[in-house]
């Protein structure tokens, strides 16, 4: 048990994991021209659910209409896809280390509840943000960041400044 | 040769199972570097772990080397990248949102897919909090809108936009790399440490 | 912070990634000939003048012929060199118009028509000697003399339709002449096809 | 931390390699982007003479009304408005490269014949054109005087000259007929009661020249 509890919270050196995205970007913007991405996916799904429930609404609503198209449904897109990659090499890599198992991480102060709570408005947070500023920290940052994109730098400056000035109100959650 | 599917020199149905190649790769470099704990995520803003800026600053720096490198070898064609639009007070308030709901909920996206993966129920709380901010956003997309579509200034690089030598720009970019990696070093020294 | 000290994966990266960037550097081979010009500013050279007049022709400009060893032997104007026009990118060949160029020396291309010296002179404009002309003259044989007559380019010839009107209205006089038959001119059509406005650009759908 | 100094000599190493590296962009000599095929090709495709099309066979594809040939007149804009070929398009040579006339020229569907007053400009256009590798584009051996010399104004041949000739100019003959010239000798006999008609000359059928475009590369999407 002491191994596998002890390998639990092994990663790998940040400079490692680092480099091979770095691989992993280029190699995507080798391959098909665009960045990662995360949230397009997210905004995919939600636009398709919506999509079936009520067409005739997401038909006139001016955000869903950008991204509903006869031909193809708003799942079959590049992120989605991506998306499930992401999941299976998440499942891969944990299971390698033997980090599955469901569990709710929370700092030892604060409560299950409390961090659920937190991780639903962040999430709301996130989502309203991540359309707003079309793309999230993998998407529009780091990809951005990549081919020097003014935006890319700008959400990335944005992301991470609010960060730190927010770290203070949020603490007693992490430390 | 550039992009290789845009250029058709790889037809266009390897487009999708591409994207799950290189999701998978992505998924699986970021959950081993640690990224499906919010904990650890958190720590680069509390100080006590910047895996995150590490990652994130080398791998930005990586790719934007390479690319370079490989556009000056005539690999790949910059022009032809997608370079995403850039909206200022969008990017800007938008990143603003982001930033507190990252350090609220300690995820973002791309990381909390993997956290998924490894079955944290947290994270699948985030990624459904992510889709109903996704139908808030939608609905009332008319508040959002002029800001949504406001201060639109093309999918401008910053060599185009400061008209900023590029080889000189990812010099300067590497160099405060490496020195944030250093300060950030020495800051976790001091900061008390936290398991998680 | 264990995994801090873990630092031999990272050196094997490292040493992969300069190995990998030492060989692409190595056999990266700078192509031969490197365009100086991109294709608009050639663009812009063909507008200039780019001939010569036999009569302008001083001493200073050196001759070059561009037609094949065998017509060039057969008869050339006179301290004109031979560089046939399908190998002036050789290296030989190259290093002429390169010290000519240093010299700053201006070059006059000539071939049997002044058409055939097109191909070399835009190649090497487009190479960047932009001292490099065309002699505006045809040269032709009879009895193993080279007789050059100066050739007239982009020559203004005659104008179709009024050739066509002048042959329809003598046709038409005969016919005054003739019992009137009324005969139908119809004068070609001739139209101006508006170019259809392409669609700007194909919509790049994307974004988060 | 075992290691509690701060710059192991591993961590230096690898600073050090990513500021090289980076560095290393800084210090590559620059060049000129190299826009389009390289000189060596560009040299031999210029030099052979395959792209000439001459001005019989013009003759014969358009009396023939063939649909994949599309004309067009590098000359500048008064010299077009003067005379031309029938349907034929005006790029004239300066503009050779902009956006709009790109569709005429970028594309894998019509047999694109450039001409001018002898094929001097059409020839420097059709270089710049090969430059950026677009395919299936011709150029009118000698242009409009070419055309105006033996079509529209075909010589008479002597008698000496082989039967081929004599075909040659009745072909050229009836071309020139069908472009509107009329001859003297098609005068009727006065006795003709019919009405003398010009030959009914197939009113060439206005072509609308859509560029129809070459599928153009999948576009780039991205974002996040």
């Amino acid at each position: 048990m002491k191994v596998t509890e002890q390998n639990r919270h092994i990663y790998w050196n940040p400079y490692f994991g680092g480099f091979l995205l770095g691989l992993i970007v280029l190699f995507t913007f080798y391959m098909t021209g665009r960045g990662l991405g995360a949230s397009g996916a997210m905004k995919s799904t939600v636009v398709a659910a919506v999509d079936v429930v009520a067409p005739t609404h997401a038909e006139n609503n001016a955000y869903y209409s950008k991204f509903i198209s006869e031909d193809k449904s708003p799942l079959n897109n590049w992120l989605v896809f991506e998306v499930l990659g992401i999941l299976i090499g998440g499942l891969i890599s944990g299971g390698l280390s033997g980090r599955i198992g469901w569990k709710v991480q929370h700092s030892p102060k604060i409560t299950k509840r409390r961090r659920l709570y937190f991780a639903l408005g962040g999430g709301i947070l996130f989502g309203i943000g991540a359309q707003l500023g079309r793309g999230c920290t993998s998407g529009a940052a780091l990809s951005g960041m990549s081919v020097l994109s003014v935006g890319g730098f700008i959400s990335t400056i944005a992301i991470f400044g609010t960060g730190y000035l927010a770290a203070y109100f949020f603490r007693k959650n992490w430390i | 040769m550039g992009p290789l599917i845009p250029n058709e020199i790889i037809p266009y149905e390897w487009n999708n199972i591409i994207a799950i190649l290189i999701g998978i790769a992505f998924g699986f470099v970021l959950e081993s570097s640690g990224f499906s704990s919010s904990r650890k995520l958190a720590g680069v803003f509390y100080g006590y772990d910047f895996a995150v800026l590490k990652v994130f600053f080398t791998a930005a720096v990586t790719a934007a080397i390479g690319l370079y490198y490989m556009d000056y070898l005539g690999y790949v064609n910059l022009g032809e990248l997608y370079v995403q639009p850039t909206y200022l007070w969008g990017g800007i308030i938008g990143g603003a949102i982001m930033g507190v709901g990252f350090i609220s909920a300690g995820f973002c996206p791309g990381t909390a897919l993997t956290a998924v993966a490894i079955g944290k129920i947290d994270a699948i709380v985030y990624i459904v909090g992510i889709m109903i901010g996704v139908f808030i956003f939608a609905e009332a997309y008319s508040i959002f809108q002029p800001l949504y579509e406001g201060s639109y200034l093309g999918n401008i690089t910053v060599v185009d936009y400061f008209g900023a030598n590029p080889y000189w720009f990812i010099f300067g970019l590497t160099v405060v790399a490496v020195l944030a990696f250093f300060v950030t070093d020495i800051i976790r020294r001091r900061v008390k440490k936290v398991f998680y | 912070m264990k995994e801090l000290e873990k630092t031999k994966r990272i050196s094997i990266a490292a040493v992969i990634t300069i190995l990998v960037v030492i060989i692409a550097l190595l056999t990266y081979k700078k192509p031969k000939h490197l365009y100086t010009v991109n294709t608009q500013q050639a663009l812009e050279q063909t507008a200039l003048n780019n001939f010569i007049q036999k009569s302008e022709l001083n001493s200073e400009t050196i001759l070059i012929d561009i037609r094949n060893k065998f017509e060039f032997e057969k008869g050339h104007i006179e301290n004109a060199i031979n560089i046939d026009a399908s190998d002036i990118l050789l290296e030989d060949n190259k290093n002429v118009f390169e010290t000519l160029k240093e010299e700053g020396k201006n070059v006059a291309l000539y071939g049997n028509t002044p058409s055939e010296a097109i191909a070399p002179l835009m190649v090497l404009q487009q190479l960047g000697f932009n001292n490099v002309k065309i002699l505006a003259v045809n040269n032709s044989l009879n009895q193993d003399k080279l007789i050059t007559t100066p050739a007239e380019i982009e020559k203004k010839g005659e104008n179709i339709n009024k050739f066509i009107e002048t042959s329809a209205k003598k046709v038409n006089e005969l016919m005054k002449a003739k019992p009137k038959p009324k005969p139908v001119v119809k004068a070609p059509v001739k139209k101006v096809v508006i170019p259809k406005k392409k669609k700007k650009k194909m919509p790049v759908e994307g974004g988060c | 931390m075992s290691t509690n100094k701060l710059i192991t000599p591993r961590y230096l190493f690898l600073s050090a390699l990513i500021i090289v590296l980076a560095g290393g962009l800084v210090l590559l000599p620059k060049f000129e982007k190299q826009e389009g095929i390289a000189p060596e090709l560009l040299l031999s495709n210029a030099i052979s003479p395959e792209r000439y099309i001459s001005t019989d066979e013009l003759a014969d594809r358009i009396i023939s009304n063939d649909p994949s040939i599309l004309l067009i007149d590098v000359r500048d804009e008064a010299s077009f408005n003067e005379n031309t070929l029938p349907n034929s398009v005006n790029i004239p040579l300066d503009q050779l490269l902009n956006e709009d006339f790109e569709g005429y020229l970028d594309q894998a569907e019509y047999d694109v014949i450039l001409f001018s007053n002898d094929s001097f400009k059409a020839d420097q256009a059709w270089i710049l054109c090969n430059r950026l590798d677009y395919k299936n584009l011709h150029v009118l051996k000698g242009g409009i005087n070419e055309w105006f010399n033996t079509i529209i104004n075909p010589k008479k041949p002597s008698e000496n000259m082989p039967q081929t000739e004599y075909n040659l100019y009745s072909f050229r003959k009836a071309a020139s007929m069908y472009f509107g010239v009329m001859y003297v000798d098609q005068v009727k006999k006065p006795d003709s009661k019919k009405a003398y008609v010009a030959p009914k000359k197939t009113t060439t059928t206005p072509k609308v020249v859509v560029p129809k475009k070459k599928k153009k590369k999948m576009p780039v999407e991205g974002g996040c």
